[in-house]
């Protein structure tokens, strides 16, 4: 049986289904974070260098991941849109875009937490840090850019320029660590080598990693249902199940 | 030779029009009518290729419109493209060369003079009236003989009646050759041409 | 120029965009555009001369001498190939320690001592309990006296 | 090609009649940079480390000042209108208008620069790098405001948004360029600073122009 999947692009179809999968995913994170939690901060060891407060990774790697991959998945929407024309596009750009820049956020502020025990500074100017810096700015932007004008439309397409513009920047982000000496350590989990920590450590972090992409999910879907109501207010599909 | 299917158009939210046809031989004059906010100027729009359409498709000649079509098409919007600091003479010349219409110094006097815009030819457009700003951009109207569409919005508008009769002339002359004329007007007009088409949108 | 043909210039053009950009990205990184230099480029001079600039590596083991005052500390910092001396008067981080990355910035004194202003700590990305780092030096270690062992068997 | 010289012509001339506007940006350019000088005070020393910093800055600021003119005019007046239906691909008419806010800001800040330079009291070889990194980042600045200016056509509170988009967009530029002088000033080889920032201006040239077509289109939408 074919599934019509363009079916699901129009944002009244989309609607529901939304509501239905929120629970869901918000379940999901909950049902990640509390385990993630308790093997990151009760049952995995001590770090045999930093002690107790490299425990913060399973914090900051989780929102460093998602800052970046939710840009890549929120310039995919914005590209999509802009190429397809599709309303809904727009819309997960517009829901995900928040999200995304509270990570990042979050991101910068737990390592400039865990720099100051380990490397003995709150903040320096590496690649790393000041691309990822760079990044709160494009999401920022991204958003200001998407409220300054009046009719979405316009601002589904100049917003997904904008974010594919920026685009550029998370590759930078992700390889910085490479390409360049930072302070800032390497990448502890990779493709294409085995990961360089503890078994108890990867799991508390995989399951807090997954915890995020869950709430990341339940958030912004739960945030496209309120954007779909606001743009289709005056459609009769949205003012017949408001009961007016 | 201009074909458009299905065309749909939305504004802020807003369905304007919806399922619209039409097709356009030479000699052909289309008037859009309707009532302010009813789309005309963006179904202009849509034919010159600057807006696209919510949903269908236009073409010209069996093709999807391209940069060919800017040669062959001449789009006159509510905003006359003059620019401030250009003297009318300099604004004229620049639209000459940037439609790469085949004109010379002479005939671009003409062309003002036929709008009577030859005394203020040599001075910057910011100090023309709104009339005047109008007549510098529908002067074009009088090199184009060579190309086939015309697409005009409220081409008449601050217009004294002077200006109206001879953008009806070029028009009639125009049509007369085999051309082709797309308008929205809320004035009535007289253009003869071989075959007249309507097109009233509901607001 | 038929469109089929312009679109073929637009991609050529910008797969040669492309191509420029990656070979000068490539060129710059033979180069040094870093967040800090390595006591090999010091001790070859390739640093600034009379500006403050960072310098990293590893701590020697055995190299670190605490002064009278109790702040005032000597070490120094190696890349296996190269060893400078660094002194420096401050609070050095938790996790600055013999053996391990640090980042120190400063100047070169002529005598070509490193005088730091601030130190800073870099760790690796290898998280592991105490006793599996300890188990892991020792595995190291006896490799190390394997690899030692090995030349000195094959010879007999 | 002759779309692309017509093009120029006319914003050179359109920028002769309004003088004003470029020589504002230049002064503004000078008058920052020099109450950095003013703010933190007369030490030679102190002056030469900041001074590409500063220079940089100036000039990013500078050509954002002249930025949202860029399009604007010609959209109010309906010439970009008329731009873009007209037998010209977009990419021309975009070309244009990048080749000649370059021209008129972008290579008088490069030139007036190394003055500035003087009285921070740099050295000839930094001054020389000065004016190579200014005339390389330079039109990125354009290829890239360009996009920016495009993007915020319509928009409410266009001038303090192009700010906001445009200046992480920028960091790459002054990072590098201002990189290469400070490299030159404490005796190292700036050549891998300045391939950076030739890289970047590859980059910009790909995607400034893309992006600024496609904005436009959208804004005449």
């Amino acid at each position: 049986m074919a599934i019509d999947w363009f079916r699901f692009g129009s944002p009244q179809a989309f609607f529901p289904v939304a509501g239905k999968m929120v629970p869901w995913f918000a379940f999901l994170a909950v049902a990640f974070a509390l385990p993630g939690l308790y093997l990151g901060f009760f049952v995995a060891p001590t770090d045999a260098t930093q002690g107790e407060s490299y425990r913060i990774i399973f914090i900051h790697v989780p929102a460093a991941w998602m800052s970046m991959f939710l840009y890549l998945v929120m310039a995919g929407w914005a590209g999509l849109g802009l190429v397809l024309n599709t309303r809904l596009s727009g819309m997960m750009a517009s829901a995900i875009a928040p999200t995304g820049a509270m990570f990042t956020f979050v991101a910068l502020w737990s390592g400039a937490l865990w720099g100051k025990p380990t490397w003995g500074t709150w903040w320096v100017w590496d690649a790393r840090l000041t691309s990822e810096l760079i990044l709160l700015f494009l999401y920022l932007g991204f958003i200001a850019l998407k409220a300054a004008f009046a009719d979405p439309q316009r601002a589904d397409r100049a917003g997904a320029i904008l974010a594919l513009l920026g685009a550029v920047n998370v590759p930078i982000i992700y390889f910085s660590v490479q390409w360049w000496n930072t302070l800032h350590q390497g990448a502890s989990v990779s493709l294409t080598r085995a990961p360089s920590m503890a078994a108890t450590m990867l799991a508390a972090m995989l399951l807090m990693a997954l915890a995020a992409w869950m709430y990341s999910i339940a958030v912004a879907l739960a945030r496209v249902r309120s954007i779909i109501l606001e743009r289709e207010r005056d459609m009769a599909w949205v003012r017949m199940s408001a009961g007016t | 030779m201009l074909e458009a299917t299905a065309l749909a158009c939305e504004r802020g939210g807003l369905r304007l029009f919806s399922d619209l046809d039409l097709a356009l031989e030479g000699g052909s004059l289309l008037r859009v009518r309707g009532p302010n906010g009813s789309g005309k100027t963006s179904l202009l729009r849509i034919l010159a290729g600057l807006t696209r359409p919510a949903a269908g498709s236009v073409r010209w000649r069996g093709r999807a419109l391209d940069e060919e079509y800017g040669r062959e098409m001449l789009f006159i919007g509510h905003a006359a493209a003059v620019s401030d600091d250009l003297t009318v003479l300099e604004n004229l010349e620049f639209t000459v060369d940037l439609f790469q219409m085949t004109t010379n110094q002479h005939r671009n006097r003409e062309a003002l003079e036929l709008f009577g815009l030859e005394r203020v030819a040599q001075v910057p457009a910011r100090y023309l009236s709104q009339g005047q700003r109008r007549r510098a951009a529908l002067a074009r109207l009088a090199l184009s003989r060579a190309v086939p569409l015309w697409l005009l919005d409220e081409p008449f508008a601050a217009l004294d009646s002077d200006a109206v009769e001879r953008v009806s002339e070029l028009a009639a002359a125009h049509l007369a050759a085999g051309g082709m004329l797309v308008l929205t007007s809320h004035q009535e007009f007289s253009i003869a041409a071989p075959a007249t088409q309507l097109i009233e949108l509901e607001g | 120029m038929k469109p089929r043909h312009k679109r073929l210039a637009a991609i050529v053009a910008g797969l040669a965009l492309i191509v420029i950009a990656a070979a000068l990205v490539l060129n710059a990184f033979r180069g040094n555009v870093v967040f800090f230099f390595s006591p090999s480029e010091v001790a070859a001079k390739a640093v600034p001369a009379d500006s403050t600039f960072r310098m990293g590596g590893l701590v020697e083991e055995g190299s670190l001498k605490r002064g009278a005052d109790g702040l005032t500390v000597q070490f120094m910092v190696t890349d296996t190939a190269q060893r400078i001396p660094v002194v420096y008067s401050g609070i050095l981080p938790d996790l600055f320690k013999e053996g391990k990355g640090v980042v120190a910035q400063g100047r070169l004194g002529p005598d070509g001592v490193f005088r730091a202003s601030q130190v800073l700590a870099k760790h690796d990305e290898n998280y592991m309990p105490p006793e599996a780092a300890h188990a892991l030096s020792k595995a190291e270690a006896e490799k190390a006296a394997q690899s030692v062992v090995v030349p000195a068997a094959g010879s007999r | 090609m002759a779309g692309f010289a017509l093009l120029v012509r006319r914003d050179l001339r359109l920028a002769l009649r309004r003088r004003g506007d470029i020589v504002n940006v230049l002064v503004f350019f000078v008058i920052v940079a020099s109450l950095f000088a003013l703010g933190v005070g007369p030490e030679p020393n102190q002056l030469r480390a900041m001074a590409a910093g500063v220079v940089w800055v100036a000039a990013l600021l500078a050509a954002m000042l002249s930025l949202p003119r860029l399009f604007a005019a010609d959209l109010a007046d309906g010439t970009l209108e008329q731009l873009l239906v007209s037998p010209q691909p977009v990419l021309v008419v975009v070309a244009a208008k990048i080749a000649a806010h370059w021209l008129l800001t972008g290579l008088p800040l490069a030139l007036v620069a190394p003055l500035i330079g003087l009285q921070y009291h740099l050295p000839a070889n930094a001054l020389g790098l000065l004016l190579v990194s200014l005339l390389i980042g330079t039109p990125v600045l354009s290829l890239l405001g360009a996009a920016g200016a495009a993007l915020v056509l319509g928009a409410r509170g266009a001038g303090v948004l192009l700010g906001l988009l445009l200046l992480p967009l920028y960091v790459p530029v002054l990072v590098f360029g201002a990189g290469a002088v400070t490299a030159a000033l404490a005796g190292i080889d700036p050549g891998a600073h300045l391939s950076l920032l030739g890289a970047f201006l590859a980059v910009s040239s790909l995607v400034g122009p893309w992006a600024a077509c496609a904005a436009l289109r959208v804004a005449l939408d």
